[in-house]
């Protein structure tokens, strides 16, 4: 690693602590400013005032909001989100234990939306206006469209339900692969399918507008073959903006991800959070966005990095 | 001309601020010295040329007088007003009076407006839309010899010519007493560059204003202007009369610049002062005189000791061996 | 010896306004080891030009008729595309205008002068040998650093001596410079203009020099072709055109430059009117409806009048323009 | 000030008329643009005229005919509670597009607002924005409302304001991306250099650059805020039950997946339709007036 990649790594993570820190501030303050106590809410309905005020004590609802606010950030930063008000378990331990489900799930969708996107973008691009640039123009718009937790529960009715070719809840035995897999293929294609449209969209105009660039003309006049100018001189260009955006991507996967473990009955953060509301288990919502934000903030720094890796250019502008 | 200059500029200071934003939060002001220590007069009814290189403050400068920049230090003073320190209302009614020209003809007119519209904005800018704006833009393409059915065209519909026309009118919408014409030619052809510059000749000579040219094709210079000055590195290194200038540079960038003008005459025998290097950068300046880097006359004196403003004949330069009248550069001009 | 001659050459492309024939009967030729330019202002079809000679028009442009001979025997405009391409870079090399965007933006000065020699068969350690004598050739300081940086780690100048220096690696036998030196300031512009007189002094190739100074042309050119609305109206040596121009457009062209008035003038000199429609070609000579000197006779396509030498003039006046008033 | 500029040059009305014919027989022209234009109209009319369309009322039950399959008398057929689905179906596109633009509008206003801040605004104001825009986008967007709505219970305003709160930073974000572009173009400084209040060339040398592009921007989101009204209502955390929602049909049809498909059809199928419809016409929309790509034609 070069000493201004090493600068550059370091600044960017310097400001993903720092949006970090904004994020929980602004959830901190939601939090104060919503109407509804956390208290009464984790009681229900039924609660007597007595009841809430205790439970506000030991939440430390009851101390100026300055001092919950120091509580708040700095347990936080020991890693401390509470504990679970049924189990006493940490909120923490809870989350982390369904994290790599989520985890493997989004890794699915990127999988989908990368090795198929950025292929079929590329095509489009390179055969402009021809059969597959038509299809995957219309086709790409469309699987955009389509909300993925609609994807979810139609792929759930067609492929699991009536064609029965694949399972339709759970996350599979432990241990087996196999298994594992092919439960993982419906809810990875509903997580991922808008993706591979927008990948390849992207791709493809990214693509187009790099080959009318003119360094891409100089390439010709020096008679280089098209294909070392497609793939190593414009898909090298063209790919940037695809690497940023699958980082904003993955944030909006985590958002598919909750519906697909719902839809498909899978483990998962998406899974652990439905059923926390439905018991009014507050401490694991607030502690499950809490690590999805942090894991969304330092997935889009590495993303920035890579970008920084591949274009010398963005490294040395930066600041 | 009247006792006092239209315009007088006295050691003028313009500072970019570089550097991180937290840098500049803990209180320390690095910055990049754009415009440095000008000081110029312009008279009623005079044309004055900036030459240089790009980048090196002539831009910026014209930008200062019109308020658009916040002045470091320095002063200038305009038919009588002191500018520097004016709030936007202040300055308003002076910039009626000395409007600009933009480099880009198109690129200067907002894209969304039809002729018409941008031709009224001054009036409607200044307060002014009592008047008959229709009257007013058709005075103005009259003025500037465009038909009046182009006022409903917008700016991607005209060519550079009649788009750097459109920009003229605005300028001279409320009867200004200098314009400040940055690169009024840069983009167009040799053939549309002589209908601007009569056309800027002609408003010279019916509407007695004072010119600001800032351009690089010397040829122009000689042209138009009365008076000129080189700058390099934001500082007027030469300033004095056109015709003088050309005929005898004394410093030895003026006359290198000069030389480094290809003529159209294939016969003709260059006496090329080739410079070496390139532009030192606004951040690391030199020492010294700031143009020793890449002075062919260079001596150890320049790099260590700031050269005095010295006069000769009718020209101010700052320079420690300023060339003779039988400068070799002399054989360039024609 | 001719090197590449363009003859009759008709470009016409299809736009949603009509067919617009950006070139039409177009005849150069550039004599080995010559330097020849080609001036006129925008939209004369200088860039077509280039394009036509490179086998890179747009989808839309088709050569319509004519042919551009290189080394004699080889048609350009019937040349497969792999043929073409074998011939770029290694016997045509082209320099373009915009320094800032000519380079591979995120690929290393170093990886792309190898990449250029990929034909030559040498080892990575010899190509990079012959980038960093190509590079000192151009006078870039400290090459053998240079060579891992990206382009955006240069100054405009020296990326513009750069893609020179890419152009010339091979040592091709025609360098076409499209404005190469429009971009930059003058000193930068005579700096290179005198590396590019070096070079080619060196290498011993032809140039195809396209601007619309007309003093760089003066300065560094031996033969020019004046182009206006498409069309070559005159060509001939530098010295022939800029002493006895005998179309009225290049007479005119080179009476706006303010350079070549020896005097201040209260009024500089124009062209009047403005350039045709290329979509709707007015008809007989294309500058008949800006020239002075136009008659009837001016409504039919004028001949190709030769004079002394390689002097070539296309107008029906040619002969009284001579004895017209001089420029 | 323009106001006054553009009485006294009234625009051509019928200039305006044949501009937007025309836009509308280019949009038409597009296959995609015509199917577009279609399911959106479609949608907005079947949810305005809901009342007019169907008899029956999307609440009742009707415990003699649950589980019907479509027919002539049920449309769309019924669900467990032998509710009309096509009358749920209807009354359902009248929440999802009221919550669709209101949102949005709600959004595009206040991200125009804080974006001309930001691009317009004094250098540290910019970065504090920044800060502020990069803090909100970063929470994942189904996590932050799942949140949300357990502390505030679920609303339809819940679903607004949680559509806001996440769609706010992106506009702002492009919006401060342009206007500082814009700032530095050559006719807004011409504009200053002849004395234009900040005002004014936020109002006439700026905002119309940018805003065609952002509307139809805005235009290509409203699938999106659909999902997320959809997507809640589905989890029982947008509409309170038993109103109509796509989504809690969809919850409905969910529960009975082994039973009833229909009624999947009947909450999925205008779901589809009408954020392919605004996507289709948004794209067009894009081809038609994007006057970057229509040079390059």
């Amino acid at each position: 690693m070069t000493p201004e990649m090493f600068r550059y790594t370091l600044k960017r993570l310097w400001l993903g602590v720092i949006i970090v820190s904004l994020a929980m501030m602004m959830l901190f303050a939601m939090i104060y400013l919503i109407p509804g106590d956390p208290a009464s809410v984790a009681l229900g309905p039924r609660a007597t005032p007595a009841m809430v005020e205790a439970l506000r004590a030991r939440m430390g609802l009851d101390q100026p909001i300055w001092m919950q606010f120091v509580h708040f950030y700095g347990s936080a930063l020991r890693g401390d989100l509470g504990t679970e008000v049924l189990s006493g378990r940490p909120v923490l331990t809870v989350v982390m234990e369904q994290l790599p489900f989520t985890l493997a799930l989004i890794g699915g969708g990127i999988s989908w939306s990368v090795l198929l996107g950025i292929p079929l973008g590329c095509m489009a691009a390179v055969k402009r206006g021809g059969f597959v640039d038509r299809v995957v123009g219309v086709l790409s718009v469309a699987v955009i469209a389509v909300p993925s937790f609609v994807v979810a529960i139609y792929s759930l009715l067609i492929f699991a339900v009536a064609l029965e070719w694949l399972p339709a809840i759970g996350a599979g035995e432990p241990g087996n692969l196999s298994s594992q897999l092919e439960h993982l293929i419906l809810p990875s294609l509903a997580v991922g399918i808008g993706w591979v449209g927008y990948i390849a969209r992207m791709v493809r105009a990214s693509m187009l507008e790099t080959l009318e660039a003119s360094h891409i003309r100089t390439a010709r006049a020096f008679g280089l073959t098209d294909r070392r100018i497609t793939y190593s001189y414009a898909l090298r260009i063209a790919i940037l903006p695809t690497v940023t955006v699958l980082g904003i991507g993955i944030g909006q996967m985590l958002s598919s991800a909750v519906f697909a473990e719902i839809v498909f009955a899978r483990p998962g953060i998406g899974k652990l959070v439905y059923e926390a509301i439905s018991v009014r288990n507050y401490p694991i919502v607030t502690g499950a966005l809490l690590v999805t934000t942090i894991l969304f903030v330092f997935i889009n720094v590495l993303a920035d990095v890579v970008i920084g890796v591949l274009d010398s250019r963005v490294r040395s502008s930066f600041n | 001309m009247s006792a006092e200059p239209l315009l007088s500029v006295s050691d003028v200071r313009v500072r970019f601020p570089s550097g991180s934003s937290l840098t500049s939060l803990a209180g320390k002001p690095r910055g990049i010295e754009a415009v440095s220590g000008v000081s110029f007069t312009l008279g009623r009814g005079e044309t004055f040329a900036l030459v240089g290189e790009s980048g090196s403050g002539k831009t910026t400068l014209a930008r200062t007088l019109n308020g658009l920049q916040a002045v470091a230090t320095g002063s200038i003073r305009f038919d009588g007003q002191h500018l520097v320190g004016l709030s936007e209302a202040q300055m308003k009614p002076v910039r009626g009076r000395m409007p600009m020209m933009f480099q880009d003809p198109v690129g200067s007119l907002s894209p969304r407006l039809s002729v018409r519209l941008l031709l009224a904005e001054p009036f409607v800018i200044h307060g002014l839309s009592k008047r008959d704006l229709n009257a007013e833009v058709a005075r103005l393409l009259a003025l500037v010899g465009l038909p009046r059915d182009l006022a409903d065209r917008y700016p991607h519909q005209l060519s550079g010519g009649q788009a750097r026309r459109v920009g003229v009118a605005r300028a001279i919408a409320l009867d200004p007493v200098l314009v400040l014409a940055d690169e009024p030619t840069a983009g167009l052809d040799v053939s549309v560059q002589g209908e601007v510059l009569n056309l800027l000749n002609d408003l010279r000579d019916r509407m007695g204003l004072s010119i600001l040219i800032i351009t690089h094709n010397l040829h122009v210079v000689r042209q138009i202007a009365d008076r000129m000055a080189v700058m390099y590195l934001g500082r007027f290194v030469e300033q004095g009369e056109t015709g003088a200038m050309f005929r005898a540079p004394h410093h030895p960038y003026t006359a290198a610049l000069l030389s480094a003008n290809p003529e159209p005459d294939p016969d003709k025998i260059h006496n090329r002062i080739v410079l070496p290097a390139e532009v030192p950068s606004l951040v690391a300046r030199p020492s010294g005189c700031e143009f020793h880097t890449r002075c062919p006359c260079a001596q150890p004196l320049c790099a260590s000791d700031v050269p005095p403003p010295v006069t000769i004949g009718a020209s101010r330069l700052t320079c420690h061996f300023p060339l003779s009248v039988e400068a070799p550069a002399a054989s360039a001009s024609a | 010896m001719t090197l590449l001659s363009v003859k009759d050459l008709s470009v016409a492309f299809h736009t949603e306004g009509g067919r617009l024939e950006a070139l039409k009967r177009v005849n150069l030729t550039v004599p080995a080891n010559r330097i020849v330019g080609v001036v006129g202002e925008s939209g004369c079809g200088k860039s077509t030009l280039i394009n036509a000679i490179l086998g890179l028009l747009a989808d839309s442009g088709e050569v319509t008729s004519g042919e551009i001979l290189f080394e004699g025997d080889k048609d350009l405009t019937r040349l497969g595309s792999d043929q073409m391409r074998a011939l770029r870079g290694q016997k045509i090399a082209t320099v373009f205008q915009d320094p800032m965007g000519a380079l591979n933006p995120v690929l290393s000065v170093g990886r792309q002068m190898r990449d250029i020699q990929y034909r030559s068969g040498l080892s990575r350690q010899q190509k990079n040998e012959r980038s960093i004598d190509m590079l000192r050739k151009v006078r870039i300081p400290d090459p053998e650093r240079r060579l891992v940086q990206f382009p955006h780690e240069f100054s405009g100048g020296m990326k513009q001596r750069i893609a020179i220096a890419m152009a010339l690696m091979m040592e091709p036998a025609l360098l076409i410079a499209d404005e190469p030196t429009t971009a930059l300031d003058a000193t930068l512009e005579v700096a290179t203009i005198e590396l590019l007189k070096d070079l080619q002094r060196d290498i011993g190739c032809s140039v195809l020099f396209i601007s619309h100074h007309l003093g760089v042309i003066a300065e560094l050119c031996n033969e020019m072709v004046v182009m206006y609305a498409g069309e070559v109206v005159e060509r001939g040596t530098t010295h022939e055109i800029f002493h006895n121009a005998r179309h009225p457009y290049t007479r005119k062209l080179l009476a706006c430059d303010p350079a070549r008035l020896s005097r201040r003038e209260p009024r500089l000199p124009t062209i009047a009117g403005t350039l045709p429609d290329l979509r709707n070609r007015p008809q007989g000579c294309i500058f008949q409806p800006r020239c002075e000197l136009a008659d009837e006779v001016c409504r039919m396509a004028p001949p190709d009048a030769a004079f002394e030498g390689s002097h070539v003039a296309r107008c029906w006046h040619a002969e009284a323009t001579m004895a017209g008033v001089s420029p | 000030m323009l106001d006054q500029a553009l009485t006294d040059f009234p625009p051509r009305r019928r200039e305006r008329l044949a501009a937007t014919k025309n836009a509308l027989k280019r949009i038409l022209r597009d296959p995609l643009g015509a199917i577009g234009l279609t399911l959106v109209v479609l949608a907005v009319v079947s949810a305005v005229f809901a009342g007019v369309l169907t008899n029956y009322d999307p609440n009742r039950i009707s415990p003699m005919v649950r589980f019907a399959p479509a027919s002539l008398q049920h449309l769309l057929g019924t669900d467990h509670l032998g509710r009309d689905l096509f009358a749920r179906m209807l009354f359902g596109g009248r929440i999802a597009l009221s919550v669709a633009v209101g949102a949005t509008a709600g959004s595009l206003i206040m991200g125009m607002v804080l974006g001309l801040i930001a691009g317009y605004g004094p250098r540290w104001l910019d970065n504090i924005l920044l800060l502020i825009f990069d803090g909100a986008k970063s929470f994942p967007t189904v996590m932050l409302a799942l949140t949300l709505v357990t502390l505030s219970g679920p609303s339809l305003l819940a679903v607004v304001f949680v559509v806001v709160l996440v769609s706010v930073p992106g506009y702002a974000r492009i919006i401060r991306t342009q206007t500082l572009v814009m700032r530095s173009a050559e006719h807004v400084i011409a504009a200053r250099s002849m004395g234009a209040s900040t005002g004014r060339i936020l109002r006439v040398h700026i905002l119309p650059n940018i805003v065609g592009p952002i509307l139809i921007l805005a235009s290509m989101d409203v699938p999106s805020v659909v999902a997320i009204e959809a997507g809640l209502s589905f989890l029982g955390l947008g509409v309170r039950p038993p109103t109509a929602s796509w989504g809690t049909i969809l919850n409905d049809g969910f529960s009975n997946i082994r039973d009833s498909y229909w009624i999947l059809i009947a909450g999925g199928l205008p779901i589809v339709l009408t954020t392919l419809g605004f996507t289709f016409l948004g794209e067009t929309l894009r081809d038609v007036f994007d006057v970057r790509l229509r040079e390059r034609s």
